[in-house]
């Protein structure tokens, strides 16, 4: 009973003041700041995932590698910046010279204000953001204060949070599970694979036509997608500041 | 009357205190107390899926179990020790109707035709099998030691008089009975971990794994009513003949932090374990009740 | 009373000719006739009798009926034509190739049993009695082959308990003088424990009760429901006619306690791991006689220890209990016969979904099942609540000689009434809800109307008498006078039972009230079961029904009895795991076998006189003839 | 450690000599590291016994099927399940002949996978799906049930097959880094070193920060196996234990964040060296946090491994006998917890770790995996702290790898957490790979979960699961 005591001791008080608030280590790739001299044509050879296009850089195709940033510098950096979140495909493309996203204004109706149950499926992805979705939920950062918790049954679930990038042979269990949730009910896709496929867009193992059908309500890039970012972009589309 | 409100408010209020107190035994914040009303709330609202194997009882089931509950608390003597409804031998009825809301939810838990359900049923079925005489001899050994009548007179006299030594003992004694059948009957730790993830290892969570929406807040007030209902039952066990509101919400809530506390300290038991442990109230109560009667024998 | 009689020994002129829609009809008259005289007698005569003198060692015949008799008989006449009128269906649907005989032998039990009612004479009473056991026999056997040697077993066991009867008799002959019942006031005690055997052997009490398990399944459904609804009760009357007649030492009391528990213990533990529909209704029979016998040994209890509210409220737990016993076990009989007919199967483990299927006999099954389990609003849990509520009568003064007793009736009610609820719920779950595991459950039907009525009718008198207990308690209300128990206390137990009326029609208000809102706001879709999302869900991934017991099994290993065959895995590939489990009757393999291989063995030794050769029987017949010549002779 | 063979050194043999040569091998105690075909119609056997590496080769059998390995050496049947999948051929009289992993043109093939099944009705199925309660990854567990004891489980992967080899021959084999480290998102580092160090052998180059690599594969070691401990924890319901070992693992993956800037090591490594070097002030600050945890680490794993309530769940509960382990070739935590010492750090070293013995545990059940996961932390924070001060402080070593030689055979194999990755390719121009071969502790280990788990109790088994902790896309690929 002792050691267990001196561990609790030395363990002490763990949780995150204020995830919303919280700063990460300057090294950490957050919102990357595009120069507007960039040449984005000679960025776009470098990027393995080719996520540069006319108006910028997709965010929902970077992998944040930081090949880019190493090669040139001067045209594009990252920021610790991790409030990278977006509501709708395109918000996540950003024009050389933005400093930051544009704001979220997709809000859940009130009755999930304070309580929002998430049902995960991992169809394809790698177990990073699988991990850092259920750290989401450790003692440090504690999703679960804003009254969000990740439950076992879809029954039971407000919102698909979906990562990996939909292989073939998970495609029906992921339709049979997204029919499982009760409506009024909302698709969330974590992690780069997720929102675009990312580094697995061109495999033939790929079937992405779920998400022809259905509509998603929140993008959180990053591979794998940081817990702060998760937390901030479930708290805003929530409706906590 | 009062009893009503307390039965319609607490329980969910009262549920909040134990993932709190898991959480300060830790070091994390942890939900807040009102989240498990605000989860109710939000339940009630969505809409339901129903499985197409399931019959006319996965309808009916969940409101019946609860209005059970609901009537059976009425006997119960909560903040006052007149209660709605009370005969004597009503105790009778209550663990009746106990059985009945278990008996309803196991049928429709079966309905949906899973594995995993039956595995929950049949673990919960068991429990219940040691539960019910244990309770039986509770009563007995209460009537034996104040006389009969109606469960909230029975509990109301039996309070600790601490001028008399036996009476600390049996009460104490048969609170630790009622505490490990709080602890079986809502489903916490040492028998089944309320917040795991494993469906493999659940008992209660396993059976409510099919339903949804406005019947799947109906089970969790349930369920909450049911710890509030052994919770208050124990209060009254220790509490002195007569004392006031105050001293029975304080000994409540107490209750409350020790199952938190109990929740973060002990791993839980291995199934077939389980089965060992439920065995220890029907000792118990078998014990005190040997014992109060060797003493009226005028043995020592 | 002769007109009933009349009506129903006319019956057998339908039979001869095959009709038994008119059989039936014949019999419904009869009965209400009988009926009509039985109500009489309960309510307002004291007593109806006749004389019928007979030749010398016979003497004269006392016909009499009193109001337990009175009680048994309404039962009966209620009872009877039911189950001839779901037999006419049944059989409709499952002919038998002799329906003559059957009707035949039918009609006979019927009218023996209720004449065993009537008669005062014990001669004249074994003679029906034994008329009872035969036509019974013949109804089992329905003519069919594989049903022989249950038959037989049935059979020998009624015998062997009728031979304990006629010994009981006879001692009381010789000791009081008088065939007639009278003389069974304070008899001597062996005689007394005899016939109390004897009449065991027939209502199925522990030692005696492996025949039940036996003849029921093979039965056709409506003999088996008659049988163990009605034909039971005969027994029970024989033991409550000894018992209100006898003052009990306390010994005795806390021997027939012990007993009645160990019976329900047994045959609890027997039902729990039952596959097969019928044995399992029968074991409940045993369970259910074990439970009446608590509340009998309750009131016996209460009268020797001057406890006049528990012993009017053991008795009342008895008639109740015995009362409701006969109509939900007739029901759950028949409702096993329809579902026998539906899917031509009695293996709970092939059945399921059949409540998708079978929508209205599920629904009345849930009331039968709800009653056998004794659970609130329906008429078992009436009589288990009055026989709890007696157990905790013992005021505290009471000696230790009295608590010991009722402590033990009260553990192991408790107990039963959970293992049974467990046991019952389990076989409704498996047989009507789920996925449908073989396809005899896929192809069943919904059986027809004619089938379904009985069942109809048993399920209303169950819901009516549950959630108003005060009109069964009025029905036993003079035969308790008749016992002269304290009638203030049963005042005090009707007010008690209109006070959870009011709670019955509060709960049914409230969950009326919860459905309908969930009706209204709430919007509902059909989806498939949840199995983490695998797409090819097979009725195999439901728990069998050995998952469903095995924890409690872990518990009960002291006292079960089981033969299992295993294969397991050999080894990291396996290609064939392999398990089967079954439950054979401890008593019957351990007692009766050894003892008729004893008894057989003995007999063999004589097997060289029996050579077959007539000139060895003649030497045999020379020989006897000149050794009691010898002994005439020699030692006058 | 890295191997190379040029075209020259293997020249395909007869198939009897290459069987009988495996067949002899294995019988003078060589294990099997792989065993695949290739798209080149060879056959190729790549056998090691503690630092002893032989690469056999030989053409397809013609008529397409060959006498079975695994008969009487159970460690080929994994492989020669996925040979036939892929290529066809059969194994005659193998044991257990069905696809390893499902392949994505035939959907339909994963609904009717032929499942053992009992006749006798008392036994039931049980089937844990792709989509488990918990947040991991997607695999179908088919338990057959006796009551609630386990008779025997299968386990149906797939579901996670993403084409990995694929791609990674697809276009310039130096560029394919982000996509190594995606091969298992939480064995980045050790997936990562290995693709490297291929690279540059097969484009001779010298890597420059082998320490920095050594020092990162350590401490994601220990971020892995502090994982396991909290997830078992949680799985027996002591949140006590679960919560400040989660709380341990962030410190230490927020190090590797402050080294590379991800938590799971990401962007750290690339062919020839690593992107991120190591200043001076760092290292202080590194070898005094890994100080502070390594106390607190033994602390609460003491009054972790002294609460009875957990140890009684953990004691002989899924129990993997030591010749099951050494008879099936498991690798990794699965087989030291049952005293069979496998370690490619000391089997096939690339780097002299002082002083280093592999540990064990003797049980073989939940509690050795346990414990012997505390034992690999303690060992892994000894490495560190005495690897650190040796670190020169320098920049960041970049040296782009020049182009391939083509026709090469590079293997290289490192121990991660979970156990032996081999990493084989053969380039086919200065750019691309002609194939590349990736096996993944949790490839072969898997068949380990289903010995453990048959006579235990099905509410044991996520503890069996969680103590063996295996990956599901390392296997799928």
């Amino acid at each position: 009973m002792l050691d267990l005591l001196k561990s609790r001791l030395t363990h002490g008080y763990q949780a995150i003041a204020n995830p919303l608030k919280a700063d990460i280590h300057p090294a950490f790739p957050g919102m990357p700041i595009l120069a507007k001299s960039a040449d984005l044509y000679c960025l776009n050879d470098i990027c393995p995932v080719h996520a540069f296009s006319e108006q910028g850089l997709d965010l929902g195709k970077c992998t944040f590698c930081g090949l880019c940033s190493r090669e040139h510098p001067e045209m594009i950096s990252f920021s610790n910046d991790f409030k990278i979140a977006a509501d709708t495909r395109d918000k996540l493309i950003i024009a050389p010279g933005e400093l930051e996203l544009s704001k979220i204004d997709f809000r859940l109706p009130r009755r999930f204000h304070h309580s929002l149950a998430l049902r995960n499926v991992s169809a394809g992805g790698c177990n990073a953001c699988e991990m850092e979705l259920s750290a989401s939920n450790n003692v440090n950062f504690d999703i679960s204060r804003y009254g969000v918790e990740i439950v076992a049954s879809p029954r039971h679930a407000d919102a698909l949070i979906l990562t990996g990038p939909i292989t073939a042979n998970m495609t029906e269990a992921l339709t049979e599970t997204w029919q499982a949730i009760t409506d009024p009910k909302y698709l969330i896709l974590c992690g780069t694979c997720a929102i675009s496929g990312g580094l697995f867009a061109e495999s033939a193992a790929i079937d992405r036509a779920f998400l022809k059908h259905w509509e998603a309500c929140l993008y959180i890039p990053g591979c794998p997608a940081h817990p702060l970012s998760i937390i901030y972009a479930i708290t805003t589309i929530m409706g906590i500041s | 009357m009062i009893n009503l409100v307390f039965i319609l408010v607490f329980p969910l209020l009262f549920i909040g205190i134990i993932p709190k107190v898991k959480a300060i035994m830790v070091g994390r914040k942890g939900k807040p107390v009102l989240q498990s009303i605000r989860d109710f709330v939000k339940l009630l609202r969505k809409d339901e899926i129903l499985s197409e194997h399931s019959t006319f009882i996965s309808k009916i089931a969940p409101s019946l179990a609860l209005v059970c509950t609901l009537v059976a608390s009425l006997f119960v003597p909560f903040v006052s020790t007149h209660t709605l409804l009370g005969f004597v031998g009503d105790f009778i009825l209550f663990v009746f109707l106990l059985s009945l809301a278990k008996g309803v939810m196991a049928l429709a838990a079966m309905d949906c035709g899973s594995s995993f359900q039956g595995m929950g049923t049949s673990r919960e079925l068991s429990f219940t099998a040691f539960l019910e005489p244990a309770f039986f001899l509770i009563m007995a050994t209460l009537i034996f030691s104040v006389g009969s009548g109606s469960m909230a007179q029975i509990f109301a006299q039996q309070g600790i008089l601490y001028l008399n030594i036996w009476d600390v003992f049996a009460g104490l004694f048969i609170a630790v009975a009622l505490f490990i059948m709080l602890l079986v009957e809502s489903a916490r730790v040492p028998f089944d971990d309320p917040a795991t993830h494993l469906e493999l290892t659940m008992i209660h969570e396993v059976m409510v794994l099919d339903f949804s929406g406005f019947n799947l807040a109906l089970i969790n007030y349930t369920s909450a009513l049911k710890m509030f209902i052994y919770s208050s039952l124990i209060c009254h066990l220790i509490l002195p003949v007569g004392s006031s509101i105050l001293w029975y919400l304080i000994l409540l809530i107490l209750i409350y932090i020790l199952v938190g506390m109990l929740e973060s300290l002990v791993a839980r038991f291995r199934m077939n374990r389980n089965l060992e442990l439920v065995l220890v109230p029907l000792s118990i109560a078998l014990l005190t009740l040997a014992a109060l009667i060797a003493k009226n024998m005028g043995a020592w | 009373m002769s007109i009933g009689i009349l009506l129903l020994i006319l019956t057998i002129i339908p039979a001869l000719w095959k009709r038994s829609g008119y059989f039936v009809i014949l019999w419904v008259l009869g009965s209400a006739f009988l009926a009509f005289e039985y109500m009489e007698v309960l309510y307002s005569r004291s007593l109806q009798e006749f004389i019928i003198t007979m030749s010398p060692p016979v003497g004269i015949v006392n016909i009499a009926l009193n109001k337990l008799s009175a009680f048994f008989g309404v039962i009966f006449s209620l009872g009877l034509p039911l189950g001839m009128f779901y037999g006419h269906y049944y059989l409709k649907e499952h002919p038998t190739k002799d329906l003559c005989s059957h009707l035949f032998w039918l009609g006979l039990m019927g009218i023996s049993m209720h004449c065993v009612l009537w008669i005062r004479h014990s001669l004249v009473f074994l003679m029906f009695w034994e008329l009872m056991s035969l036509s019974s026999f013949f109804c089992v056997l329905n003519s069919k082959k594989e049903n022989i040697q249950a038959g037989l077993n049935y059979l020998i066991t009624m015998q062997i308990g009728a031979a304990f009867l006629i010994a009981g008799f006879v001692l009381t002959y010789l000791s009081s003088g008088t065939f007639d019942f009278s003389g069974f006031e304070d008899m001597n005690p062996i005689p007394m424990y005899l016939i109390l055997i004897g009449f065991a052997f027939k209502a199925g009490v522990f030692p005696f009760a492996s025949w039940l398990a036996q003849a029921h399944p093979v039965a056709p459904s409506h003999v088996s429901g008659i049988m163990s609804s009605m034909l039971i009760k005969t027994g029970f009357y024989g033991i409550l006619l000894i018992t209100s007649l006898n003052r009990f030492s306390l010994r005795e009391i806390a021997a027939m306690t012990l007993i009645f528990c160990v019976s329900a213990f047994w045959a609890v533990s027997h039902l729990l791991f039952e596959r097969n529909l019928k044995r399992a209704l029968a074991f409940s029979s045993v369970e259910n006689v074990g439970i009446a016998g608590m509340g009998l040994c309750a009131g016996l209890l209460g009268i020797h220890a001057h406890m006049p509210a528990m012993a009017l409220l053991g008795f009342t737990g008895v008639f109740l209990h015995l009362f409701f016993h006969s109509i939900f076990k007739a029901h759950l009989f028949y409702t096993s016969g329809n579902i026998f007919l539906a899917t031509a199967s009695l293996d709970i483990d092939e059945m399921g979904a059949l409540a998708k299927r079978m929508p209205y006999t599920a629904l009345m099954a849930l009331a039968g099942i709800m009653a056998i389990s004794a659970l609130p609003m329906t008429n078992g849990f009436i009589s288990e609540f009055t026989i709890f509520k007696a157990v905790f009568e013992t005021p505290d003064a009471a000696l230790i000689t009295y608590i010991l007793p009722s402590l033990l009736i009260l553990i192991c009610l408790a107990f039963i009434g959970a293992l049974g609820m467990i046991a019952f719920l389990r076989i409704y779950a498996i047989l009507f809800l789920g996925a449908p595991r073989s396809s005899l459950s896929k192809s069943a039907k919904e059986q027809k109307l004619g089938n379904r009525l009985p069942v109809f009718f048993l399920t209303l008198a169950i819901l009516i008498t549950g959630i108003f207990p005060n009109i069964a308690l009025r029905f036993v209300k003079p035969l308790l006078r008749w016992f002269d128990l304290d009638m203030q206390q049963f005042a005090l137990l009707q007010s008690l039972s209109l006070k959870i009326t009011y709670v019955y029609l509060i709960i049914i208000l409230l969950s009326a009230l919860l459905l309908v809102i969930r009706r209204l706001c709430i919007k509902e879709k059909i989806g498939s079961t949840w199995a983490c999302a695998y797409p090819k869900v097979n009725p195999r991934m439901q728990s069998s029904s050995l998952t469903y017991i095995q924890p409690l099994a872990y518990f009960l290993k002291p006292i079960t009895y089981k033969k299992c065959t295993h294969v397991k895995a050999q080894s990291a590939f396996p290609t064939n795991i392999e398990y089967h489990e079954e439950h054979p009757d401890a008593l019957w393999d351990f007692i009766v076998k050894p003892a008729t291989k004893v008894i057989t063995r003995f007999f063999a030794l004589f097997n060289r006189i029996h050579n077959g050769k007539t000139n060895s029987y003649i030497a045999w017949v020379l020989a006897f003839l000149v050794f009691a010549l010898i002994w005439v002779v020699g030692f006058k | 450690m890295i191997v190379r063979y040029s075209k020259e050194d293997i020249e395909p043999q007869k198939l009897d000599i290459f069987l009988s040569d495996i067949r002899e091998m294995l019988l003078c105690g060589f294990m099997p590291l792989a065993f695949f075909g290739t798209d080149e119609k060879l056959l190729y056997s790549l056998m090691g016994k503690n630092g002893d590496l032989r690469l056999l080769c030989c053409q397809f059998p013609n008529p397409f099927h060959y006498p079975s390995l695994s008969v009487e050496f159970p460690c080929f049947n994994t492989f020669e399940r996925e040979l036939h999948q892929q290529y066809g051929i059969v194994p005659i009289n193998h044991p257990w002949l069905k696809n390893v992993r499902h392949n994505h043109q035939s959907s339909q093939e994963i609904e009717d996978y032929p499942f053992l099944r009992s006749k006798s009705k008392l036994i039931h199925e049980v089937g844990v799906g792709p989509v488990h309660a918990g947040v991991i990854e997607p695999g179908h567990f088919r338990f057959l049930m006796r009551g609630e004891i386990i008779e025997h489980l299968e386990i149906q992967l797939g579901y996670q097959y993403r084409g990995m080899s694929q791609l990674l021959c697809k276009g310039n084999l130096a560029h394919k880094m982000s996509l190594a480290e995606c091969i298992a998102g939480d064995t980045v580092i050790g997936h990562g070193t290995a693709y490297c160090q291929i690279v540059e052998s097969l484009s001779n180059t010298q890597s420059q920060a082998q320490d920095i690599r050594i020092l990162l594969l350590e401490m994601e070691r220990v971020a892995m196996h502090l994982s396991t401990l909290s997830s078992l924890a949680g799985d027996v319901a002591y949140i006590m234990g679960q919560n400040i070992f989660a709380a341990i693992r962030t410190f230490v993956i927020n190090s590797t964040l402050s080294i590379c800037g991800s938590r799971f090591g990401k962007r750290a490594l690339c062919p020839g060296g690593v992107n991120y070097g190591l200043n001076s002030d760092q290292i202080t600050r590194l070898s005094s946090e890994f100080e502070k945890y390594t106390r607190h680490i033994q602390n609460t794993s003491e009054a972790l491994f002294s609460t009875t309530s957990l140890l009684s769940r953990f004691d002989d509960t899924g129990k993997l006998h030591t010749n099951d382990a050494l008879r099936f070739g498991f690798t990794g935590i699965s087989a030291k917890a049952s005293g069979v010492p496998v370690d490619a750090r000391t089997d096939y070293p690339d780097w002299q770790y002082p002083g280093f013995l592999v540990q064990t545990e003797i049980s073989g059940d939940v509690y050795a995996r346990a414990h012997l996961r505390y034992l690999e932390i303690m060992q892994s924070l000894q490495i560190i702290l005495a690897l650190l001060p040796t670190i020169k402080p320098h920049a960041p070593l970049l040296e782009p790898p020049s182009k391939l030689e083509p026709g090469k055979i590079a293997i290289s194999i490192i121990e991660s957490a979970r156990g032996r990755i081999v990493h084989i390719a053969k380039s086919k121009d200065e750019y691309s790979a002609l194939w590349y071969k990736v096996i993944d502790p949790s490839f072969v280990n898997w068949q380990a979960l289903s010995l453990s788990v048959v006579g235990e109790q099905i509410s044991d088994f996520p503890l069996c699961n969680k103590s063996f902790d295996l990956s599901y896309c390392g296997s799928d690929l």
